[in-house]
């Protein structure tokens, strides 16, 4: 039935044009990697059964560039990207849908593997991808691919987890090292490329997440500190509950690697994006307890305690150096961009 | 001002004038037409791309030595 | 991370200071000035300034490029690109530095200028052999450190003929603004933690006549945590001792002379500059350089007949004197409220390397006031 | 607490940064416009409560070109759109979310006037907009405004709509006129420009749905004919159910503008996008009760019986001409464009 | 539609029907070409075959601009728009046509060509006259009802002294290829359906010899249904009648002299071209027009040295056959396997007036097998 | 062959050389470099945003009377 040339073909403007082009893209490629009984069906709408309860539902938009990089492409990052975020209110995720936005010109070969890569980051974390939707833009009008990917999913009984929850006294753990998914796409960055073993750590958080309102369902907050890192991150969190935040530099895991990528182009780990990494706030009593679950799981094998939550009016996240000295640890202001002085 | 970063020589390229650099396992290719007689196994500063300087190995050991009047003293 | 990490160590950090609290004379004042943003940076980022008796305050002076730009000169690059076909390569630390009118060179790309952020002079020289049908225009910023890079580059283009390049030169020199700051005298200064890098190029000798004439020490100093304390050390004990010598605690990095290959590179591609305006010292003679005459064709300022332009001050910003370590950023009483690094009013508060900046962005805790979005 | 310049801003990089531009531009443009609980809360998914059953979601990319058009622009666009799937399967939509793509440069007041008008679509159809997220990308490297919704909604007991229901004896009935939103779309796009009182259809059907399926639970299917037409959406019905249908040209509604727009352009009305139409598929019995039900809503007032399901194992749409001549209705192939011949 | 809606009358189709009916002489058979894609378009969309007695067929011809396009010709644009840094504007309905290897404009495109969909030639001048630094090149397609704007875009452009606009020039003339069909004989034709909007411009005089020569009636038809069914009628009866004159069912919009401003504006920018390939009906002599001498600066072939590019034929497509009305489209093994709209793998599968697209997008009904996506 | 359209004239710009045509609610601007003598209210055929011819009245209502002959006929 495939008429697609897969190998040397490239996306048309005729394939989103909802006519039989369109159809033909969807049923060789789309459905071919994300092949469920809902995509099957080929309806508007993806239907699905639920208990009644408290669910959720989060979305992102995916626009990485290069779309392909050490760890991981967009495709694989579309999926845990949105896993996690319906994973940091405590939830289940049950299903995706994801909307993507191709430039005409595009590899076919390149939206297969992106599309097969994000078939099997679905298949792994049991989460199918039951709704999509495909549009193309001129050439010049897009930038390969974008994927816009939205979750839903079931919050357990008695698990209350929200970035306005943080107390004082609270402590703030992290999952692992941070800053490898920025270094790894800064390493494939156009203009910037350099060596590294580093990968994005890019991955679903939603099994790790489930052990840990297991054990601990009293959890505060969880977040995964993506783009902004921990820093931006750990300021939202502030923001929303009001309150400040003590954390120590010498407790944060780094990479070597990242800490020499950050030297040589003027960056700080603290404001490098994760993807794979999450943030949890929870009651000192728990604290440990959390803290083992997740050392046990291996997403969580690096977890570290790194401060606490205080109580400040004035809602600053502050860090106590390697050397004793304090600083600020404020919003990424502007971008993330090497700087030479 | 002026961010430049120590990292180690890893190979040459004397025609190209340029060296691969390794900084705790990042590697960077850098242009060495500021420096002469750069070897492998150099430390070099970094700065927009360029090999600036070699770091003197003993003289950076000698100022670690003058922490040692340290000893002692009680922070 | 080699020759970083041994400069890092917090322990030897607080011993030193500990040091320092004991042999500086609590009867008087010790106002160091850190002449490069590298090392407010360190002092803020570190948390340095905590570790340091109350009688020694570190004054920040005009050693950030970025700062010291005047806003009228990015405005002539935002001209160029809306007016010709060019593409505008810069450092990214620009791109975010107020020009006049709130612009900057992001706005002006946003706006649909081809500007692009490089890393490396050598980047400029690639884009501009991807792109022989277009003029490609390398705004070049930056102290003695990052003039022999643009001078390479100048080289290298002449070499290939590569005939779309130039370059926007704003090069300065360091000796002559340090002169100038101890002449004024305004910002009572007992002793200069003096450039790391730049001295890599120049050398420590260049410092000397400065000292002298102005009977105040300085230190070169290594921009790590405990090349910052220990040259503090230093400059307390000359203080102390009424010594005004150049001392160089960067040994690991600066010799006497300095690299004489990049000197020699940036006496082949540039001249002294007869006069150049610096944003807090005014017009400064012989401050900068200027490509020479034999190279003209990669001058941009002379391939689009560039004309300095003139814009106006910000009201209220205090980036002047800030930057002559007259004022703190916390007299400025724009600070953290209409002026912050999201949208800075004033070029100290852009780059990291910037006293406002840097007091934002690291040493806030130390005030008042709740933190906005 | 506005920082943002909206009357003469831009879309900066530093608008997706993640840090503190993009908490500005979150703040002062998305959320007050959109107001809501959900987008106040500022977690990374957002909670609601569900009674058991079924749900359906659906996604749509949306990517329109002019971005405002006579009728609406790609805020409301992108909220009809997807409530227009939800309700397909005739369900009753609860909440959408939505990913923004923003080209670097876009102005700000362009974009307040895209949020403002998603509000107000989003308010009058009673649908909010609970979770989002904006991207920016580089000039160049997007077209303005890129909008991906995505809704869930609850599906009444006993309906059971889905494009395969289709049988043979079925009638078919088409909700107003066809090619509105196409028209308006081809009268503002550049190098084309002609004037034309038409404008697009654009428009919320859930309630609509909600009246017919009541009335006519049994109703075997509902598709919107957006992109492709008409045409191109009763062969996915053909082939999703392995039917033929038959429709009858005289019968099918289309303005006199529409028919001379695409005179001139050389296209044919079947394969104009709508935006605001349905097509319902129901047992030949209830047709005459479900277009009453249409006809009686102001979205359906010109609503018409245009053909009926039969047997074709060679699956076709097959059309009698007001001639009586007889012609296949086609996929659309490649894209609808002018031609001179 | 005024103009339009009198002539799609349903009702007064039947009894137009009924009347060919009767006159038809039911001993013989009738084979109608119509020479226009047009009425081939018209005849699938509004069925009107399904009308007609059995023994009377429409045959179809060559009149569908697109189809007759050699694809070397298409191939040579795509070269131009590979390899020079031009704008390559052109209608729409070129975009799918196959070049070699599966190829089209719209492949370029997509692998990066700046190729830009045209509604009128006045477009692609407002394209050069927006894009002065670069080459604005118009690929002209059509017959004689084309020709005339695509002069008057040379001439404004002349005027206006466009340096940066050229046109690909692939104009044809329709009486000689009228012609040539005629004299094979292959496709056995007792009468012809005469184009109806090249006629406004050539007038209904330029097909008298032609009929003369080879005793073929010929009706100049609208392109309203009821415009072919009542030149099918007027045919009919002079077949019947044994005449073969030239009869104007399209009076209201073609004169027997035609359009005589717009053919003194072809003349004046055009001159006869030696030869030209046409796909099906080979090399034909004096069958396409070319730039005058004295616009060469706007034709492009000669700007930019373009050449003849050799396609080989596509295994197994009958196109050619059917382009001389010798074959039907249901006749190629291809047709609705491999050849369909989406794919197609020769012209005549591409516009809508292709011979095989009309039936496959509209006839279909009439043959067997799934519809596939 | 050649997509063309009757339309009716609206508005013309003599200096131009354009006309305004409408058809049916669609209005759109045209030449009128290959048609002298247009006027206002005048139907024209339009190909490729040219007017090609103008339209006869009569000899279309002729035309149309040709279709008389059909009366009496039975479908
Ligand atoms: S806080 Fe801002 S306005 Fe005030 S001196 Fe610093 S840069 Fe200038
Ligand atoms: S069906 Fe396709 S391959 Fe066959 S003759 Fe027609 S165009 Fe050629
Ligand atoms: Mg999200
Ligand atoms: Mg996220
Ligand atoms: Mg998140
Ligand atoms: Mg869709
Ligand atoms: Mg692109
Ligand atoms: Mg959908
Ligand atoms: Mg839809
Ligand atoms: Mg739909
Ligand atoms: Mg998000
Ligand atoms: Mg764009």
């Amino acid at each position: 039935m495939s008429r697609l040339d897969i190998e040397r073909g490239v996306v048309e403007m005729a394939h989103g044009s909802g006519g039989r082009a369109s159809a033909q893209l969807i049923e060789s490629l789309f459905i071919r990697h994300l092949d469920n009984a809902w995509l099957r069906q080929g309806d508007d709408a993806s239907l699905f059964d639920v208990g009644a309860g408290r669910m959720v539902m989060s979305t992102d938009a995916h626009v990485v560039s290069p779309l392909f990089f050490p760890g991981g492409d967009i495709g694989s990052l579309s999926v845990h990207g949105t896993i996690n975020d319906v994973a940091m209110s405590g939830a289940r995720p049950l299903y995706l849908s994801a909307g993507f936005v191709l430039e005409e010109g595009f590899p076919l070969a390149g939206l297969d593997r992106i599309v097969a890569s994000m078939a099997r980051a679905s298949r792994e974390a049991d989460v199918p991808v039951i709704a999509g939707d495909t549009k193309v833009v001129e050439r010049g009008k897009g930038d390969g691919v974008f994927i816009t990917t939205t979750g839903i999913g079931v919050v357990p009984e008695g698990v209350h987890i929200s970035g306005d929850r943080a107390e004082a006294g609270d402590m703030i753990l992290i999952s692992g090292h941070i800053g490898d998914h920025g270094t790894a796409i800064l390493s494939s960055r156009e203009g910037l490329e350099f060596a590294t073993a580093i990968r994005s750590d890019s991955a679903a958080l939603h099994e790790l997440v489930a052990e840990m309102v297991n054990v601990a369902p009293e959890i505060h907050c969880l977040r995964d500190p993506t783009r902004g890192g921990l820093a931006t991150t750990l300021n939202e969190l502030v923001r929303q509950s009001g309150v400040g935040m003590q954390i120590e530099e010498g407790a944060i895991p780094v990479r070597a690697e990242v800490r020499g990528a950050c030297e040589l182009l003027g960056l700080d780990p603290l404001y490098i994006a994760n993807e794979g990494k999450l943030i949890c706030i929870c009651p000192a009593g728990v604290a440990e307890k959390v803290l083992s679950v997740m050392q046990a799981h291996p997403l969580g094998r690096d977890a570290a305690i790194i401060g606490k939550v205080v109580e400040d009016e004035r809602q600053l996240v502050t860090m106590k150096t390697v050397f004793g000295g304090l600083r600020v640890v404020d919003w990424l202001a502007g971008e993330q961009l090497p700087r030479i002085c | 001002m002026c961010l430049a970063v120590p990292a180690r020589v890893e190979s040459l390229d004397r025609a190209a004038s340029t060296a691969v650099v390794n900084l705790d396992g990042i590697s960077k290719e850098v242009s060495t037409l500021l420096l002469d007689d750069v070897a492998v196994g150099d430390y070099v500063l970094i700065h927009v791309g360029y090999a600036l300087e070699r770091i003197d190995p003993e003289e950076a050991e000698k100022t670690l030595t003058m922490f040692d009047e340290l000893k002692g003293v009680e922070p | 991370m080699k020759y970083v990490d041994e400069f890092r160590d917090g322990d030897k950090a607080r011993r030193l200071a500990e040091l320092i609290r004991t042999e500086v004379n609590p009867e008087r004042e010790y106002r160091l000035m850190e002449f490069c943003g590298g090392h407010t940076h360190a002092i803020f980022r570190f948390g340095i300034h905590d570790l340091m008796p109350e009688n020694l305050k570190y004054v920040h002076g005009p050693g950030c490029p970025v700062c010291v730009l005047p806003a009228g000169r990015i405005e002539a690059a935002i001209e160029l690109a809306e007016a010709e076909d060019i593409i505008l390569c810069t450092y990214a630390d620009l791109m975010r530095v107020p020009a006049g009118r709130g612009d900057s060179l992001n706005r002006a790309r946003a706006r649909g200028s081809d500007i692009r952020m490089i890393y490396s002079s050598t980047d400029a020289l690639a884009i501009a052999r991807a792109n022989p049908e277009r003029q490609v225009v390398f705004f070049a910023i930056g102290f003695e450190t990052t003039t022999p890079p643009t001078a390479a580059a100048i080289q290298i283009a002449e070499k290939e003929g590569l005939s779309n390049f130039s370059v926007y030169c704003n090069h300065v020199l360091t000796p002559p603004a340090m002169r100038h700051l101890l002449s004024s005298g305004e910002a009572h200064i007992h002793g200069i933690l003096g450039p790391s890098h730049v001295s890599t190029i120049i050398g420590s000798q260049a410092y000397a006549g400065c000292c002298n004439d102005y009977q105040v020490p300085l230190v070169i100093a290594g921009f790590e945590p405990l090349d910052v304390i220990q040259s503090t050390l230093m400059l307390v004990r000359q203080i102390n001792e009424g010594r005004f010598e150049v001392e160089n605690q960067y040994s690991r990095a600066v010799s006497q002379t300095g690299n004489r290959k990049a000197q020699a590179l940036m006496q082949a591609i540039f001249e002294p500059r007869a006069m150049f305006e610096w944003r807090g010292l005014g017009g400064l003679p012989d401050s900068a350089v200027q490509i020479k005459a034999a190279f003209h064709a990669f001058d941009a300022e002379k391939r689009f007949g560039m004309q300095a332009i003139d814009v106006a001050d910000i009201r209220g910003c205090i980036c002047p004197a800030v930057l002559r370590g007259v004022s703190d950023p916390v007299d400025c009483k724009l600070f953290g409220s209409i002026c912050t690094p999201e949208q800075p009013k004033g070029a100290c508060m852009v780059s990291s390397e910037g006293a406002c900046a840097a007091q934002y962005s690291y040493g806030r805790y130390r005030l008042g006031g709740k933190s906005e979005i």
